[in-house]
């Protein structure tokens, strides 16, 4: 036990060694993104963020936001000869792979035509549709959906009658 | 997915004009749905709500299996307490 | 040509003049040992993925291609070479395949595939004939190793589960139907293609690449 | 009429899909919807805060909140799409930690360089600002005050700081950080044609049967533009698009001729392809004959480093680097000559077949190529070069100023051309393409804005990189950033940036709506409006110029930055700022403040508040009692009209999904240079390069030289720094938005699975990257998005915890003073396996 306290006390003082603040450097700030005054310093790397495990369909924030990718997408193939998210995705597909179809708004090209399968120019599904990670957000984010700033105006209107 | 949620969807079918008719009645018939409007260049919107989503996947993908029928996409969807769906909106959730 | 036959029938018939009974068995029985050693070992060799990667083709496509790809690096760190999934386990299918090979020393001798265009216009036929065959086997050499029977659904995500307690039990599907492209980058996919055409990309998008405007 | 929380999500439900499939909600339901008090969603237009493609989105807001952004259907850039950053705009105004007032070091009440920020008002944050600028001036002179702006900036906001500086303070210490990324770009398009921004459009895209992406990454950068070339090349087989780049990514999933080539060896690949047209006798040579000259670049031009630097002293022209002399054709053709195809393969890696059939995309005259670049051509230390013989390719052969036949520049922030460029607010220019060294230039611009003769100083100012040396050496002692995070986002961070900034003489401001890196650096920080919190102007890569209303208020006492200038403004008189020899030629100016001077002179406050649209706020136009935006821009149109540049009325882009200038009598130019397209062309002439004083553009030939630092046995692997789909520049909004962080929640380094083995690095290992400069510790991925090839690592530079910039190398383009970010030499060292 006595080793134990000793070798912890030793990493302590080197963590502190390697990281004091050079005080003109890193001066006192903020944390925002990243810790605040340690400009100077170079910050160990966290463990990479796993991919999200098997998080179900969110809801959309606004209709047209993006559904996000609920499923990994390691390795799947999207370029001139094939694309795998349409081998679950499509109109012929989407019922026997059990996948929500792709929406009818890509099915419209730049003019707003309708074509019989997927407009090219939705092609490259990652642009928009994203994986999600496991990682926790770093600063919150205060948005708040239309029914939630709808209900919260009724309510302070409401509350007068 | 279990019960004690109420789904509330829209979804929107693409038919060929000439089959219009025949699909929209065939969905008018249909359980928790009901048929929000018609385009006749061949657009049907349709809202369901239903105690089960399973219900709901699987009538677009019916819908889909008609003849006539280009396409259908779920376009919106939204999970409500069963228990205050009937109160007023703007009672305090 | 009958006379010279029998004579050497004489020959093999006739007992030994100078050598011994114990020489003769015992060497045979060891010249069958080096002889059947050095034929697997020279064979296995052969299933070696530093043989298959010694064609620079081998190794700058679908080596590369899989390096990323669950089956070279993964949780567990158990990996296939590329004997494991392209080469029989089984004695006689193996033999079949290595003769099968002479063709792939054509290619390499000939330099069928040399070139990366070369390699990308023949990818689809080479795909092609290895889908047909793990079609035909009903994906084998998939389960040497994933064994159906031992797959516990509750560890599988329930896309991967819905799926394969439903077509792959029924046997309606094999794992080659769904897996396509595991491995190695799939090919062009477009339906009505043709060696070497500039590719119709996208298995379902096809029709919205018809010549337009 | 009280709906039930089911009627009204049934009824939410039909309006949505019925508006998804653009049909009029059908009577029956529509009793239901238009209840006024349920809907009161406003939408509104405008230009999306991220990329220079300028996708136009709509905005709706309720309650003062922003609760939906969506694709603008009626915009000709996008069509109603956007990418993943345009989809998630509504959240990026609402990270928890805002800032919502300014915040000043203090230490027992009195400011002091390492006190710790307090809150203050804005007065007691202005008038100290007021004070450090007069003293600075007073004492050292204008030359001791710089100001780094941005091509985020509204077009505006850039032209109220350049004055500022320029007209009041006499300071030329101005410089956008557009610096870092489109000045290649400027000063290729100023030698080779006399007028900045690209001569071609975005619906060149729809003609074209040929695109060439030189090193840059569309699929991630310019993502709706790059919808518009995948739809081209899936819907047409016998287009083709040729991808080079120093390693894979995403842009190589379309690429019919993929190429991966060294760092550095596009010059020679160019000058290869010029040789490849000319060996084959495909020269246009009617077209090279009556519009364009031949003149040879003045090589050995150093690297933009300090002048005590080994290689900057080695250099023969370095001090003038930005001349060339006339040559022949002839002589041109023997230039190139050496470029042969053999020596292209070998000097850049890509396998000779793959650099003919690019080379004959140029050279075949019925294949229309579009040519794109951006940072990977711009942040060069030859990048004009780079960018001129992109252009040799496009002029010897006649393929230019035409549909289809395109070299596009493309921008990488909202407003660098409509607010850096076009505006002048780099520390060389004026408005409209002048310069501060031309006296003419200097004369109509203190005309235009009523100024005695001699108030614009000629000398150019301290350049984005420069500022940050003469902040380390003392020489500044007021610095300003406004809408950038150069401590994040400048080179050399150790030894430059940081201590320049924390220098004691140095007194360093930032406006920002986030606490960045930069804030964190700072001595003062002023919270600012974002986005859709002010009326803003953009100008996109296409030259289309988009206005937006202000759509809802900023939070706490955050104020944009147009108004902190003009307010700032008020606080400095004339006399204290101007010598005395110059006051005596304006003695009306002596006791004004630059307020009256730049701000109310009968023009910028010409435009009362009643010319301000119906149903918007307008914070600056409410608190200055004029309409300023409008008499800003009227004023800045100015420059332009006449000249090449005109810009419509400014009423009329509030209704328009913007125009591309020259706009003249309405009519926007597409493609310009070319008769019947753009006014300025003489009938009869075809194409006239009208900007050049004979009309016709410059062919430039140059050589090839090394890059600055490059790999040895100390440091074995290039290094190269960029972006990625998910995140904008530094990551101060996109990183706050969860869909978007957890999308890509940090930095990584991208290297190829074999250097990793060699290193016994794995997926995941922590290494620490080092170069001469400084160092970052970073996970190892190998399978990612960036596929380097052997040799070269990348690593983006959007995350605040991964300084990737400690280690750039701060040389830069001789000519253009742009940082190379992607070239640099770094070692790794395995910190821990997992």
């Amino acid at each position: 036990m006595k080793w134990l306290a000793i070798a912890s006390a030793m990493v302590a003082l080197a963590m502190l060694g390697m990281g004091v603040a050079d005080e003109g450097r890193d001066a006192s700030a903020p944390d925002g993104l990243r810790p605040g005054g340690t400009v100077g310093q170079s910050l160990p790397a966290p463990p990479m963020a796993g991919q999200s495990r098997e998080s179900g369909r969110e809801v959309l924030n606004y209709p047209e936001q993006p559904p996000v990718i609920p499923h990994n997408i390691r390795d799947y193939q999207v370029d001139l000869r094939s694309n795998r998210c349409l081998t679950c995705h499509s109109r012929e597909n989407a019922v026997d792979a059990g996948a929500p179809m792709v929406s009818i708004t890509h099915f419209m090209d730049r003019d707003k035509q309708v074509l019989a399968a997927v407009s090219p120019d939705r092609y490259f599904c990652t642009q928009c549709h994203v994986p999600q990670t496991d990682a926790s957000p770093i600063v919150g984010n205060t948005f708040r959906t239309v029914d939630e700033v709808l209900t919260e105006a009724l309510e302070r209107e409401g509350g007068g009658q | 997915m279990s019960s004690e949620h109420l789904h509330i969807a829209s979804f929107l079918v693409h038919v060929r004009p000439d089959r219009l008719a025949a699909v929209a009645g065939w969905l008018a018939r249909q359980p928790d749905a009901e048929l929000g409007g018609e385009d006749p260049a061949g657009k049907l919107v349709v809202v369901m709500e239903s105690r089960h989503e399973g219900r709901i996947l699987a009538l677009i993908d019916a819908v889909q299996q008609r003849p006539g029928v280009l396409g259908a996409a779920l376009v919106y969807h939204q999970l409500l307490d069963p228990q205050t769906a009937d109160d007023p909106q703007e009672a305090t959730p | 040509m009958r006379r010279w036959l029998w004579r050497y029938w004489r020959l093999l018939t006739r007992p030994s003049l100078h050598f011994s009974l114990g020489f003769l068995t015992l060497g045979g029985f060891i010249a069958g040992v080096l002889f059947w050693g050095g034929f697997n070992t020279a064979l296995e060799a052969t299933n070696t993925q530093q043989f298959c990667v010694s064609c620079h083709e081998m190794e700058r496509n679908p080596l590369q291609e899989m390096q990323d790809t669950i089956h070279y690096s993964n949780r567990s760190g158990v990996r296939a070479q590329c004997a494991d999934c392209h080469v029989p386990h089984d004695w006689t299918h193996k033999m079949a395949r290595k003769m099968e090979a002479s063709k792939e020393v054509w290619g390499w001798v000939f330099g069928s595939i040399r070139t990366e265009e070369q390699f990308e216009a023949k990818r689809r036929v080479l795909a092609e004939r290895e889908w047909a065959r793990l079609k035909a086997n009903d994906s084998l050499e998939c389960r040497n190793c994933h064994e159906f029977e031992h797959m516990d659904f509750t560890q599988q995500s329930s896309r991967a589960s819905r799926a394969h307690s439903t077509s792959l039990a029924s046997g309606e599907a094999t794992c080659i139907d769904c897996h396509k492209g595991i491995a190695h980058e799939l090919p062009d996919m477009g339906p009505d293609f043709q060696a070497g055409s500039p590719g119709l990309p996208g298995v379902d998008s096809w029709v919205a690449h018809l010549e337009r405007d | 009429m009280k709906l039930t929380r089911r009627e009204f999500a049934k009824a939410n439900a039909l309006a949505v899909a019925a508006a998804t499939a653009g049909m009029t909600a059908p009577a029956g339901a529509s009793n239901l919807i238009t209840n006024a008090e349920l809907t009161r969603i406003a939408w509104n237009k405008a230009p999306c805060r991220f990329c220079g493609v300028g996708c136009s989105v709509m905005v709706g807001t309720y309650d003062g909140r922003i609760v939906a952004t969506h694709g603008d259907n009626q915009a000709e850039v996008n069509r109603g799409l956007n990418c993943v950053k345009g989809y998630f705009l509504s959240k990026i105004l609402y990270g928890e930690d805002r800032l919502r007032q300014p915040l000043l070091r203090k230490r027992n009440g009195v400011y002091d360089k390492d006190g710790d920020f307090e809150p203050v008002s804005w007065d007691e944050a202005l008038d100290l600002m007021a004070d450090k600028f007069k003293a600075a001036i007073r004492e050292h002179g204008p030359e001791s005050v710089a100001m780094l702006g941005s091509g985020q900036w509204t077009i505006w906001e850039g032209y109220a700081a350049s004055k500022l500086f320029k007209a009041g303070l006499r300071s030329n210490n101005i410089d956008p950080n557009a610096r870092h990324c489109m000045a290649s770009a400027v000063f290729a398009f100023m030698r080779a044609f006399g007028s900045d921004e690209p001569m071609g459009v975005y619906d060149d895209i729809e003609h074209a049967n040929a695109f060439v992406l030189w090193g840059s990454n569309m699929a991630e950068m310019h993502p709706v533009l790059w919808t518009r070339v995948t739809d081209r090349r899936l819907s047409r087989p016998d287009t083709r698009v040729a991808v080079l780049s120093t390693y894979e990514h995403r842009s190589f999933d379309l690429a019919d001729i993929p190429m991966v080539m060294h760092p550095n060896a596009d010059v020679v690949i160019l000058n290869y392809i010029a040789n490849h047209i000319i060996q084959s006798g495909r020269v246009d040579r009617d077209f090279v004959d009556s519009h364009t000259n031949f003149v040879r670049a003045v090589d050995d031009i150093g690297y933009g480093l300090r002048d005590e630097d080994p290689r900057q002293q080695a250099a023969a022209n370095a001090d003038d680097p930005n001349r060339w002399t006339e040559m022949s054709f002839d002589e041109f053709a023997e230039h190139v000559a050496d470029f042969t195809l053999e020596r292209a393969a070998r000097e850049s890696g890509v396998t000779e077949s793959r650099l003919e059939q690019l080379a004959e995309l140029y050279a075949d005259p019925d294949v229309k190529v579009m040519s794109f670049w951006t940072m990977g051509v711009n942040q060069h230390t030859r990048g004009v070069w780079v960018n001129n013989l992109i252009y040799n390719l496009h002029l010897l052969t006649g393929k230019i100023s035409e549909p289809g036949n395109s070299p596009f520049s493309l921008t990488g922030q909202p407003s660098a051309c409509g607010t850096a460029r076009e505006v002048g607010t780099f520390a060389h220019r004026l408005p409209a393409d002048r310069v501060v060294t031309n006296p003419e230039h200097r004369r109509f611009a203190e005309e235009v804005w009523k100024l005695p003769e001699g108030t614009i100083p000629e000398r150019v100012g301290f350049h984005a990189v420069e500022q940050s040396r003469r902040l380390r050496d003392g020489d500044i002692k007021v610095y300003w950033t406004q809408v950038c995070n150069n401590m994040q986002a400048g080179p050399n961070t150790q030894q430059e940036t940081l201590p320049g900034w924390r220098n004691p003489e140095a007194f360093v401001i930032v406006s920002d709506i986030y606490p960045t890196v930069s804030a964190q650096s700072a001595d003062l920080i002023l919270p600012a409006a974002g986005w859709v919190e002010k009326e803003g102007a953009f100008g996109n890569s296409e030259r289309r110029t988009q206005f937006f209303h202000q759509l809802v208020e900023a939070p706490g006492e955050a104020r944009s930055d147009l108004w902190q200038l003009v307010e700032f403004s008020k606080r400095i008189r004339v006399d204290e700022v101007w010598p005395e020899a110059l006051l005596e030629r304006a003695p009306e100016y002596r006791d004004k403040t630059l307020f009256e001077l730049l701000y109310a002179n009968g023009q910028v406050d010409r435009f009362p508040l009643a010319d301000m649209e119906e149903g918007y706020v307008n914070r600056e136009a409410e608190d200055f009692g004029f309409y300023i935006q409008k008499g800003l821009f009227e004023e800045y149109a100015r420059f332009g009209r006449g000249k090449g540049k005109d810009l419509d009325d400014f009423d009329v882009y509030h209704r328009v999904r913007g125009k591309r200038w020259p706009v003249v009598n309405g009519e926007e130019t597409l493609w310009r240079y070319r008769e019947g397209f753009d006014p300025y062309v003489q009938p009869g002439t075809g194409v006239q390069f009208y900007a050049k004083p004979d009309d016709r553009a410059l062919i430039f030939a140059v050589p090839d030289e090394p890059a600055p630092e490059r790999p040895d046995d100390d440091y074995p692997f290039w290094l190269c720094t960029g972006r990625v789909l998910e995140h904008w520049h530094t990551g101060s909004m996109t990183r706050r938005v969860p869909e978007l962080h957890r999308a890509v929640p940090e930095a990584l380094l991208y290297l190829h699975p074999e250097d990793a083995r060699e290193q016994g690095i794995r997926r995941g290992s922590e290494v620490r990257v080092v170069s001469r400069r400084g160092e970052v510790r970073l996970r190892a991925e190998t399978r990612g998005r960036v596929r380097p090839p052997r040799g070269l690592v990348y690593v983006p530079f959007f995350d605040a915890n991964r300084l990737i910039n400690n280690l750039v190398l701060d040389a830069t383009d001789p000519i253009s003073k742009q940082t190379d970010f992607k070239k640099c030499a770094v070692r790794l060292e395995l910190v821990s396996l997992a």
